[in-house]
């Protein structure tokens, strides 16, 4: 099963990456782009095939070393 | 001989690398702005080190989108040299002006320090005050040096003779230990190492210094 | 299948309007004594703005109300002084119409939270400190404490806190070229990130905060205002306790980038002549930077909250005044200069608003969405601040550890190999190289050295720099650790070749509500403050951070020294490297009794932390050092070490591994305790290389002179051996030296 | 409307952040993860509505700026 974890800064937390971005859209000319946030994706490939103890699993990597959870929240999402 | 040094917001080592022009040359290079869109003639432009943009996003995409790039790269369509050190590099792969892209080190850190570099080819009007296979120590400051392109690109920087410098000792896994590369006309380096870092004997050492030396004979 | 994580709910930010309640208060970080003090002063009750302001202001990061009756004890001037501690950072006289500005900081609870952000911030946070008072910065260093090797927090807060510091150093461009890191079971669940950063200007060209001319334009330049940090001078000010991980939104995120474009529009600004005043938004951000600029210039300040540029909706007053966000600046300029200024801002994409102006009232007016929040008095919040005399109680004094009392060993060699593998001796170069030493290039010596030495752009002379303190020593006899922490600052520089300067500090203590804490702090100034003096080695910064506790654990006593020097002549500057050559004589300098109490030698190989902390003669330390500094400017030295941690063998370890130049060693005469002769740690001492013929000289001038002198052997080959049998290759002893730290981060 | 554009390093392209978090979530006991690999997210708040024409607008973000196609691939996501 794979799983996908999303990891975006928390809102209000700066970002200077997206601020960048959103700067370097408009001086090409890029118009109508309100904001531009900055994450982080991580895809992982389990042995696990039950939904739940994934889900379970994959939360569990997320609050120990995926995402800072002090700055970041993250979405997970399983595939198969 | 005229030079340009090409001054990003971020970029940091615009100041290091006109002293040791002024030093090879006698003359002060001029710094010009990225946001400018023309460039004054220029025999040689180098784009220095440094983080322009903050390396947000990807290290050099959005100064390699900078409006200075179109008339750099029309200088350089019409020969004039061009020296991406570091953070010049890697805009200059974000340009198209050189192949392939710099990654992430693989160790993930950066890395300051001496590293020791193979001169791979002298034939070239950068590296003619080296001798071929000899060994260079220059130091590097990067986070992203991680030389990355496909094998038939790589085949053909080495069959063409466009590796300039490899890593005696890969710092941080590029393919084929690659520090520096040319473009087709061999104007055009790209180098990860600082040559501005070690021209000077007070920084504790001189072997960046042939590298100025050379540009200035073959522009004067 | 998508499964949503739900955030937890931030806090609510604080309605200007709010009814102050006990909790409230409390929740401030007041105690009831001192709300009632702002009830008298005011004769009302505050706003929730008001709380708020005096809340940050009265906290003991920003008023040093335990600390300053201590601190107006430290010596802060001499004739290179040309602003002492009062400002942003100190300035010293480096000659030819330049100075040196220079300031250390500490950013401890937030590194511990979040040591990426955390550390980077630090290094933000003092850059601004620096190039607010018109300097360039040319050169950052970091005084790091962790808690033991084994903890299970220790690496990954060793690994974010130096990428962190990294991060921000190497972006912004300016070099990162010393510091110190130890690890003690004390920092477990307090580790210690202080940063230090060292600028040149123009004697002529000085930039202070104190804001002057009634109607002159107030300027807020930089970055937006968010949430981020709400607090922050509070929880500095606040003992950690489990709940703490609660706390965390409070720690801000840097942008270096911002930063570097900050640096490159105000030094453009400085150029002219618009700017009266200027200070950088640090903790407690806009509130105190409006306060202190006011205060300072006995002037009032009148801000309109509504044109403080903000990267969030709806803000309110309280958010806007107390936001930590980083990369922003106040600035008072002269009347009529606004455009001319707004042009260079907008150039390098940064925000400039005028927000305010000044008054002839001494108050700080503050309005928000067309009514006034707050409107203060300024002397309660800052002048008239509490300051507190703690009760102390002084450190028992441990008793002298003989060297017949500590174990000894017959292998010396196998126990310096052991010794130079460990987590305090072993080489801390995985940390440098991680660093951007080298950038503006003007690095003369690297990191790796005593002092590390950064050229004054486009002259022939150096600045010299090193950051020291042994908290071990401290803790067993604070004011002997106090003046140790100076005395070694002062040696590394002069090892460098350096003319030491001044100092600036950073006294990183526990709870001072304490007696026994507050004991130490008052111990380690008193012997800050006598080492100082007698040193002409004037303090002219710093910073304390206290309340470094969680569950009643304080750390050790730690009061970071960042010591400055000068170097007249680069010619005449000087490494520990061993040169490669045959037969130069190694000359040690200075006394051995033979001290082991608190050693390395004593923790390392018997597992003890005992007995009183090696002594130290201010005396001799002065005597031996100048002595040792005319060798370097006469060009008869060859190579410096001073010893330090570890003792005499671990310090010719170093200047062999240095220079890869192997050492023949005599076997000390008539010594019963070999063991303390190799690894006592006695204050005050060098070791010197040179050649033959001048050590003979230098002996006899040194006997004159009373400073102690000892041959110890010399330079031959690549090994190093004791006697005739004792040999160790620099080969495995390197290996050795090197591979603790990176093997340790590798998990 | 909003846009999410995904980059991910192509296949074939080492993956060093990715090969980091395999052997940290090993060396945290997390069994059972056979690949990991870390890319970017970047969200966009668009004022164009329309959606053939947001995701022409954003391909050729990507293609000017947002992706190094050299090592890289994207995808493009619309939310309102
Ligand atoms: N331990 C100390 N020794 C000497 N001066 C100190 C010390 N601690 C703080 N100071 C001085 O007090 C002033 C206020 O310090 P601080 O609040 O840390 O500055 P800032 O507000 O710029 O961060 C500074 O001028 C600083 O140099
Ligand atoms: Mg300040």
């Amino acid at each position: 099963m794979k799983a996908r974890v999303t990891i975006m800064l928390k809102q209000g937390v700066l970002d200077p990456q997206g601020k960048a971005i959103e700067h370097a859209l408009t001086a090409l000319d890029f118009d109508g782009v309100n904001e531009a946030r900055q994450g982080k994706i991580i895809e992982l490939e389990l042995t696990e095939t039950d939904q739940a103890k994934a889900t379970a699993q994959v939360t569990d990597m997320c609050e120990k070393l995926l995402a800072n959870t002090v700055i970041e929240r993250y979405d997970i999402e399983l595939m198969d | 001989m005229k030079a340009s040094v090409i001054v990003f917001p971020g970029s940091n080592c615009d100041r290091d690398v006109a002293v040791s022009l002024e030093q090879a040359m006698g003359q002060k290079p001029n710094m010009v702005w990225h946001a400018d869109s023309e460039l004054p003639p220029s025999d040689l432009i180098v784009i220095p080190g440094g983080f322009s943009y903050g390396d947000y996003l990807r290290c050099g995409a959005i100064a390699g989108n900078a409006h200075i790039i179109r008339p750099v790269k029309e200088a350089a369509e019409k020969g004039a040299m061009v020296l991406g050190i570091c953070n010049g590099f890697q805009v200059l792969t974000e340009t198209g002006l050189l192949p392939g892209a710099l990654m992430r080190n693989a160790d993930l850190k950066f890395i300051c320090k001496d590293a020791p570099l193979s001169v791979e080819t002298s034939d070239t009007p950068f590296t003619k005050g080296y001798k071929q296979g000899q060994t260079i120590s220059v130091p590097v400051a990067h986070h992203d040096g991680n030389y990355r392109a496909d094998e038939d690109t790589l085949d053909r920087l080495e069959g063409e003779g466009r590796v300039a410098f490899r890593y005696a000792d890969n710092p941080n896994g590029s393919a084929r230990d690659i520090a520096g590369i040319l473009s087709e006309n061999k104007r055009v380096l790209g180098m990860m190492p600082h040559p501005e870092r070690c021209a000077d004997p007070l920084l504790g050492g001189t072997d960046g210094k042939a590298l100025f030396t050379a540009i200035v004979e073959e522009l004067s | 299948m998508t499964k949503p994580v739900v955030e937890k709910p931030e806090a609510t930010p604080l309605n200007p309007y709010t009814e102050i309640t006990p909790e409230l208060v409390a929740e401030h970080g007041l105690s009831e004594e001192e709300y009632a003090t702002i009830l008298r002063a005011l004769n009302r009750e505050p706003s929730g703005t008001e709380l708020g302001i005096f809340s940050a202001m009265w906290s003991e990061h920003c008023s040093y109300k335990s600390s300053k009756v201590w601190l107006k004890t430290l010596p802060t001037e001499g004739p290179q002084v040309i602003q002492g501690p009062g400002e942003n950072a100190g300035v010293v006289d480096i000659g030819d119409g330049q100075a040196a500005i220079f300031k250390m900081e500490s950013h401890n609870h937030p590194s511990f939270i979040e040591p990426y952000q955390g550390a980077a911030t630090g290094v933000g946070g003092i850059l601004r400190d620096v190039f607010t008072m018109g300097a360039r910065p040319v050169a950052n260093l970091n005084a790091l404490r962790f808690g033991e090797p084994d903890h299970p927090k220790t690496r990954h807060l060793v690994g974010g806190v130096v990428a962190g510091i990294g991060g921000y150093g190497n972006c912004i461009g300016v070099p990162t070229i010393g510091g110190e890191m130890n690890f003690h079971s004390a920092y477990n669940g307090n580790i210690l990130v202080n940063a230090m950063t060292i600028g040149v200007a123009q004697t002529n060209k000085i930039f202070y905060s104190a804001a002057a001319g009634i109607g002159n334009p107030v300027v807020y330049v930089g970055s937006k205002t968010g949430r981020d940090g709400i607090h922050g001078a509070t929880m500095a000010s606040a003992e950690f306790d489990d709940q703490s991980e609660e706390k965390r939104p409070t720690v801000q995120v840097g942008d270096p980038f911002t930063e570097k474009l900050l640096v490159e529009a105000c030094l453009e600004l400085m150029s002219s002549d618009a700017i009266v005043a200027i200070q950088d938004m640090g903790a407690a951000g806009l509130t105190s930077s409006a306060v202190e600029m006011a205060s300072k210039g006995g002037v009032g300040i009148d801000i309109n909250l509504d044109h403080v540029p903000t990267r969030e909706q709806a803000m309110n007053a309280y958010e806007i005044m107390l936001s930590e966000s980083q990369e922003r600046m106040l600035m008072i300029l002269e009347p009529g200069r606004e455009d001319e200024a707004r042009a260079i801002f907008e150039k390098w994409d940064l925000d400039f608003a005028v927000i305010g102006e000044l008054t002839d009232t001494e108050r700080l007016v503050l309005r928000h969405d067309g009514g006034i929040v707050c409107d203060l008095p300024l002397d309660p919040i800052g002048e008239e601040a509490p300051e507190y005399e703690r009760p102390w109680e002084e450190t028992p004094k441990q008793a002298r550890l003989r060297p017949h009392e500590v174990e000894g060993t017959d292998d010396m060699l196998g126990t310096l190999k052991t010794m130079m593998a460990s987590p305090d001796l072993c080489s801390r170069r995985w940390v440098w190289e991680q660093y951007d030493h080298m950038v503006m290039g003007d690095t003369v010596i690297r990191p790796g050295s005593d002092a590390a030495v950064v050229r004054v752009h486009g002259t022939n002379k150096g600045i010299a720099a090193s950051t020291d303190v042994t908290p071990r020593y401290c803790f067993a006899d604070p004011v002997e650790g106090g003046k140790q922490a100076v005395a070694e600052a002062w040696r590394n520089l002069t090892a460098s070749g350096a003319k030491p300067l001044a100092i600036t500090n950073c006294l990183n203590f526990g709870n001072p509500t304490k007696p026994r804490i507050m004991g130490q702090f008052a111990g380690c100034v008193t012997g800050i403050g006598e080492a100082a003096r007698a040193l002409d080695f004037p303090i002219v910064s710093g910073n304390v951070s206290l309340y470094n506790e969680t569950n009643g654990v304080g750390v050790l006593p730690t009061p970071a020294i960042g010591g400055v020097g000068l170097i007249a002549d680069l010619e005449k500057r000087m490494t520990l490297a061993l040169p490669d050559e045959d037969d130069l004589v190694l000359l040690v300098i200075g006394n051995a009794k033979g001290h082991l109490g608190q050693s390395i030698y004593l923790r390392e190989m018997t597992g003890k932390e005992e007995g009183a902390p090696p002594a130290v003669d201010l005396e001799a330390e002065l005597r031996h050092g100048n002595f040792v500094r005319d060798l370097i400017t006469d060009g008869i030295a060859r190579a410096v070490h001073d010893v330090s941690d570890g003792g005499l063998l671990v310090t010719i370890a170093e200047m062999a591994l240095a220079g890869k130049k192997g050492v023949a060693l005599c076997e000390p005469k008539d010594c019963d305790h070999p063991h303390a002769f190799w690894f006592g740690e006695d204050q005050g001492r060098y070791v010197v290389a040179l050649s033959a013929d001048d050590a003979d000289k230098v002996i006899t001038t040194a006997l004159k002179a009373k400073v102690p002198v000892t041959r110890v052997g010399k330079t031959t080959g690549d090994q190093l051996t004791i006697g005739d049998t004792n040999t160790i290759s620099l080969t495995d002893l390197n290996d050795a030296f090197e591979s603790w730290l990176p093997t340790f981060m590798a998990g």
